[in-house]
């Protein structure tokens, strides 16, 4: 369908091709109309950007129609040489395979209504046209990062991926913090890159300049990756190092610091990049380089993701900031995908990534469309607004469902794939208990601190009446996206079933698309004999979870300050988020200046005092000897007798320069005849 | 095929004609177009100019000799005969008596490429319109050396600001040339219209042949010093300007070959941007050869008159342009827009493969070519 | 056969433009006219890359060589006319004699 | 003699004579307008060597743009009104003999040469195509260079030109 649409109105080239140039192209058009001429244009240009993600948006659906009907085999690459060099070649190329497509169609839909929905959040703002901008920055980079078809291509990406996000972060610069923010979320994943880029130097020079994942894949499998570092195999190594990219991306523990942060930008950013979409980079590329991790280096990644699933779930436990709140789930939550593909669920990682795109942009797209009623983040000063915004509180109820794991809502068929894959892996490998243990309580939390959040923001009496008399329904431009992504947060889309469980469904093998399409790499195939039980224990983890919030949030039969005192140690400590903050504060950086004092010291000390300024002396005695010899010898002597011989020859000879042109060519015409005359006559 | 060729091919049987030598007929064709077209038609087109005038002007202009006034040109062409032929003494006279001979070499000679219909065009180049563009060129220097000539002030001012003038707008109108050049892909007059056809001229080929054909027009305007770009002969400013000082016989090749540009410039148009001698939506190439070449020539002139039609109306209309102001049009405006249809050009040749909207649009219906 | 045309005629046509044009650049005391010498002589380059270009290399490459001719004999023209006008403007004369400030 | 002859005789005349008068011509107006004959000579002498385009751009260039800019500077070069473009009668004896003499060596070389003429009866005509696909394949990087002098020169005499 797509190929034979562009065949018929750009012949001449490569349909295809062309394809996916325009759906990477629109974006950076978008972009570059915004940023230079955004302003001058009508309503600061917003339709520019909103039109141009728009037909990348319908490319990605026309493109995944074609794949639905052409199955999981679909897979279609290019490339071109970059760089030519005699010992390698760098090459630049497209890669689009189901995969590639899952994320496409994810990345312009969420895209697509955060524009939209930007629309109606920011039309109050001065700088309208540049935030439209670098949000189509954003959009193009995502989609080249998930185009590309090497490391090195999507590297690049993934950095321009970084800078959009802070960009977007440090947005409303005027405020310290968010300035702050955005540094902070720059360097901090900056530090996971940097781990990225040595493992991709290990790659690189491990298999003689190999970038694409294909070639590396078949070289691993040929089992000629060898070589070993301090008794670690290499191969290993540089799984963790790719991993630990993705760690800092995706917010994993302990590079987790920067996203709370994070929530100082603009909250449709929060729900496009810091939510759907760039922090599930670092999964995309796990997924992606999953036949290369070793069975060590992903156990690494299995316990990291559900450390940090119930760390940041517990960390969200005592928030009152509203986006803060749905930061730590957004970790806690890539946490649990980080432990689907560790355990070696494949499908049930990046399907977890799918479905939680569409319900936590919902929930951060309704947290800003109540932040934009009430002009306040902290939920202490929210409530009762469940009348006066009923679409927004139906949508969000249904991601909060959703994220729950409830079932009749997505979140419940992805998560219980993960957390059963998870379970079997640790039947077969006792010692690892702990990793679905982490799992199942970070569900229960969940549950618990996301009712918390409901409970506390849309029921209960006003806290603040002036904001609470206020507060409205946003825009329809606010509350389309909401519907469109709650629709997507149901079990029916994805499965095809409302329940979302079992092999029932309406559409036949196709209707549970997401599985459908992807095929698991063959290393990662798992019993699900377990699946029973995660669906009992996870459910009995959410009802728990919910009850807690219920009784404490909404009967308010059990009280929160009570159980805060009683727990005062845990309460200071899940409060102070484990002391993280302080931690690199005084580790990292404390230590770091203290060096910096040390270092300084002995500059002076020693290199400046001892070593540069002992040499002066010396210096001084040698010159006055040699300036000496030199005044004498050569310039009196040499010098200035050349200049007097030059000069004196001069006089005479500048008599020959008369200034005319005419004679100097006369003059030359004469000597060639003068030649002429003298090669006949010889 | 060119004229002379065609007539000989025509008479080949015939007992006299078919001994004739070919260069006879190019004489006997280079004789009657001067004659039978050219003279008459700058006539006829003094006389519409001043039709046209009045009645924008709301008067009722030539009206006395013959009936409408028809006949003035007639008078009027009669009245510059028999006036008398002044060299003002302090003239440089060699140059004065040549400058309305350049000029009228430069002008006349532009018609020996210009297709009137199939098989009915001087001489069949195939450089014709790059051949069109440098003998035009010579007209300048017919200008300056008028001007100079006449050894007054306004004189000279006029021509050099004429050759200014032609010398930068000849930029954009060959630009906007080679933009119609790069859709035609030659240079031959004839071949120009035959890769057209009745349902696709050129003109719609892309938008930004559209711009062309309208750049063309301005700056084709400004190089033939009609108004509003006719600062050289400014009349409040420089009396006449270059052709303050000729009278009689001599200031009529000025004014004839002013008429015989402007129909050049139209005909270009013409041939180069609407579809020459084709109908629109109606193909007559299925009818005898006798019968075609009086309709394509009927529906040719029918075109460039149309355009002369519009240039006689924005003269009448638009008031005159200042220099630094024409200047500015020209590099400031014309060459960038000139340019910038080139470039698009190129890039939707490169694109749809050559293809222009209306091919586009008749293979999306299914019609076929 | 003298007369029947050949390369050689085209030569010696063009090295007797050459000549008239070099006798220019050394005669003409006003620098426009050592501009036109420097056209004349250009112009019988020109006629010599053509003519090589039909008689002995039987390809184009003579007329591209033309063709850049034309582009240097342009760009050539139009600042020596500037510079020449910038001199007449400091100095009121175009006389090459007196143009010789950079004798010391 | 062929007709071509003929015609060669002719245009040789139309290029020389007028030369000869903007060399020898005392007014600086005249000579340069000697130079339009000049010129339309050359163009002839192209149209014989089949060279029709190259042609076609000689007159559009040197009649149409060198010749008319000439004459600006002349006109603008000088005081314009009623003084006379003498140029002073000058001692050309000098530059006149060496001019002859280097003439004669370059016939005798020219006569004198056996000159490898592979000259193809080909049909000349469409050039342009041609020329054009080899400025775009062969001589693509002369033709950039060509292109960008020609910008330099523009900017060069807009700034010279300018007045302060």
């Amino acid at each position: 369908m797509l190929e034979s649409l562009f065949l018929k109105f750009l012949p001449s080239l490569d349909p295809m091709t062309s394809a996916m140039v325009m759906l990477l192209g629109m974006p950076l058009l978008g972009f570059v109309i915004q940023i230079f001429i955004g302003k001058r244009l009508f309503r600061g240009g917003d339709w520019v950007s909103v039109g141009t993600i728009f037909v990348s948006f319908a490319l990605s659906v026309l493109l995944f129609i074609d794949l639905l009907s052409s199955g999981p085999q679909f897979q279609w690459t290019t490339s071109w040489t970059w760089i030519d060099l005699p010992h390698f070649q760098l090459t630049m190329g497209i890669l689009v395979d189901p995969v590639t497509i899952l994320m496409l169609l994810v990345i312009t839909t969420v895209s697509f209504l955060v524009f939209l929905y930007s629309i109606g959040y920011m039309h109050e703002d001065p700088r309208y046209s540049r935030y439209f901008a670098y949000l189509s920055f954003f959009s193009f980079s995502m989609i080249g990062l998930v185009l590309a078809d090497n490391l090195f291509a999507l590297y690049i990406f993934w950095e321009l991926v970084g800078l959009a996000s802070y960009l977007l972060i440090s947005f409303w610069f005027e405020k310290p913090e968010a300035a702050e923010a955005g540094k902070k979320a720059f360097i901090v994943t900056r530090i996971g890159d940097v781990g990225m880029f040595i493992g991709i130097l290990i790659i690189f020079f491990e298999t003689n300049g190999l970038l694409h994942f294909d070639s590396i894949f078949s070289y691993v499998a040929k089992g000629q990756f060898g070589g070993e570092f301090l008794g670690i195999s290499l191969l290993t190594l540089a799984g963790i190092c790719i991993f630990l990219g993705a760690v800092g991306k995706s917010a994993q523990f302990p590079l987790h610091i920067w996203l709370p942060d994070a929530m100082e930008g603009p909250t449709p950013v929060s729900a496009l990049i810091h939510a759907a979409t760039m922090v599930a980079a670092g999964v995309y590329l796990v997924t992606r380089m999953f036949p290369f991790f070793t069975p060590e280096a992903r156990t690494v990644i299995a316990y990291t993701g559900s450390f940090t699933a119930i760390f940041a779930a517990t960390m969200a436990l005592t928030h009152n900031d509203i986006k803060k709140v749905l930061a730590y789930s957004t970790i806690s939550q890539l946490g649990i995908m980080m432990m689907g593909l560790g355990v070696g669920a494949y499908v049930a990682g990046f399907f977890h990534l799918v479905t939680h795109a569409a319900f936590k942009a919902c929930l951060f797209l309704c947290a800003g469309s109540v932040i934009h009623a009430l002009h306040t983040q902290d939920m202490r000063e929210m409530g009762g607004i469940r009348k006066k915004m009923p679409i927004t509180f139906t949508t969000m109820g249904v991601a909060t469902l959703a994220l729950s794991g409830i079932p009749f809502f997505s979140g419940f068929v992805s998560k219980d794939l993960i957390l059963g894959e998870s379970l079997s892996f640790a039947m077969e490998n006792p010692s690892h208990f702990l990793i679905p243990l982490f799992g199942f309580l970070s569900t229960g939390l969940t549950a618990f601190y996301m009712f918390r959040l409901i409970f506390m923001t849309f029921y209960g009496e006003p806290r603040d009446s002036k904001k609470f008399d206020h507060a409205h329904e946003s825009p329809w431009v606010m509350t389309l996206p909401l519907i469109i992504l709650s629709l997507c947060s149901l079990a029916i889309f994805f499965t095809g079933s409302p329940l979302g469980l079992g092999e029932l469904s309406l559409w036949g093998e196709k209707s549970q698309w997401v599985k459908y399409l992807l095929e698991p790499p063959s290393s990662s195939e798992h019993p699900t004999s377990a699946h029973l039980y995660a669906l009992i224990l996870s459910l009995t983890m959410a009802g728990c979870g919910i009850l807690f919030a219920y009784l404490i949030y909404y009967k308010q039969t059990l009280s929160s300050e009570k159980i805060a005192e009683k727990f005062k140690c845990i309460y200071k400590t899940l409060t102070h988020l484990y002391w993280i903050d302080e931690l690199y504060e005084w580790a990292v950086i404390h230590n770091l200046l203290r060096l910096n004092t040390l270092l300084a010291h002995f500059d002076n000390r020693v290199i400046d005092q001892v070593l540069v300024d002992g040499w002066a002396p010396i210096t001084i005695s040698t010159s006055t000897n040699s300036g000496d010899f030199d005044n004498r010898a050569i310039d009196q002597m040499l010098v200035d007798g050349t200049g007097k011989v030059v000069r004196a020859s001069g006089k005479e000879v500048r008599k020959i320069q008369t200034g005319k042109i005419q004679q100097y060519l006369l003059v030359g015409l004469g000597a060639v005849c003068g030649i002429l005359i003298l090669l006949t006559l010889v | 095929m060119s004229l002379p060729e065609f007539l000989k091919d025509l008479f080949e049987s015939w007992p006299l004609l078919g001994s004739i030598p070919l260069w006879l007929y190019s004489l006997a064709c280079i004789l009657g177009l001067l004659f039978l077209f050219l003279f008459p038609f700058a006539g006829i087109a003094v006389y519409l100019e001043r039709k046209i005038a009045g009645d924008i002007q709301a008067r009722i202009g030539p009206n006395v000799v013959g009936p409408y006034g028809i006949l003035q040109w007639i008078a009027d062409a009669l009245k510059l005969l028999l006036k008398e032929d002044i060299i003002p003494a302090a003239a440089d006279k060699k140059l004065f008596i040549l400058s309305p001979m350049l000029i009228f070499l430069g002008g006349a000679a532009a018609y020996a490429v210009i297709p009137f219909a199939e098989n009915v065009i001087l001489a069949n180049l195939n450089i014709g319109i790059f051949y069109l563009i440098a003998v035009t060129s010579m007209v300048a220097l017919g200008l300056i050396l008028g001007g100079w000539a006449s050894n007054n002030k306004w004189s000279l001012l006029g021509g050099m600001r004429a050759a200014a003038q032609i010398v930068s707008f000849e930029i954009p109108v060959a630009l906007c040339i080679l933009t119609a050049v790069l859709v035609t892909g030659t240079l031959d007059m004839t071949q120009i219209i035959k890769n057209q056809s009745p349902y696709s001229w050129n003109i719609f080929h892309n938008p930004f042949m559209f711009i062309a054909a309208c750049v063309y027009y301005i700056a084709a305007l400004a190089e033939a010093n009609r108004t509003p770009f006719d600062i050289p002969e400014a009349d409040s400013e420089l009396v006449s300007g270059y052709n303050t000082e000729y009278s009689g016989m001599r200031f009529a090749i000025f004014f004839l070959i002013e008429y015989a540009e402007c129909f050049v410039i139209c005909a270009v148009a013409t041939t180069l941007f609407l579809g020459g001698w084709y109908l629109p939506f109606i193909d007559i190439s299925g009818l005898a050869l006798g019968l075609r070449i009086p309709i394509e020539a009927m529906v040719f002139m029918t075109k460039a008159v149309c355009l002369l039609f519009v240039m006689m109306w924005i003269r009448w209309t638009l008031p005159r342009y200042r220099v630094d102001q024409l200047m500015k049009l020209c590099w400031e405006v014309l060459v960038p827009f000139s340019f910038a249809c080139l470039l698009g050009t190129a890039f939707w040749m490169a694109l749809f493969k050559g293809k222009g909207i209306p091919e586009l649009i008749y293979s999306l219906l299914g019609w076929g070519s | 056969m003298m007369f029947a045309v050949d390369l050689r005629h085209y030569l010696v046509l063009s090295a007797i433009l050459f000549v008239l044009g070099i006798i220019g650049i050394l005669s003409r005391k006003n620098s426009v006219g050592i501009l036109m010498g420097i056209e004349l002589v250009m112009n019988s380059a020109g006629i010599n890359f053509v003519a090589f270009s039909k008689y002995v290399a039987a390809d184009l490459s003579g007329q591209i060589f033309a063709l850049f001719i034309f582009v240097i004999a342009a760009s050539e023209v139009v600042i020596a006319l500037a510079i020449i006008l910038r001199i007449y403007q400091n100095k009121t004369t175009v006389d090459i004699e007196d143009i010789k400030d950079l004798k010391c | 003699m062929t007709a071509q002859d003929v015609f060669f005789y002719i245009f040789a005349l139309i290029t020389l004579v007028p030369a000869f008068v903007c060399v020898f011509h005392p007014n600086i107006l005249y000579a340069g307008l000697s130079l339009f004959g000049s010129f339309f000579g050359v163009a002839g002498i192209y149209v014989l060597l089949g060279a029709d385009f190259i042609a076609a751009t000689q007159v559009l260039i040197y009649v149409g743009g060198i010749l008319v800019l000439i004459l600006f500077a002349v006109m603008l070069s000088k005081n314009i009104y009623g003084a006379k473009f003498q140029d002073e009668k000058k001692k050309k004896i000098l530059p006149g003999l060496l001019g002859l003499i280097l003439l004669g060596f370059l016939v005798k070389f020219i006569l004198t040469t056996p000159w490898n003429m592979t000259l193809t009866d080909e049909a000349p005509l469409p050039t342009v195509s041609r020329l054009g696909d080899l400025l775009l394949t062969d001589y693509l990087l002369p033709f950039e260079l060509a292109s960008i002098l020609l910008l330099a020169a523009l900017i060069g005499a807009i700034i010279l030109a300018r007045s302060k």
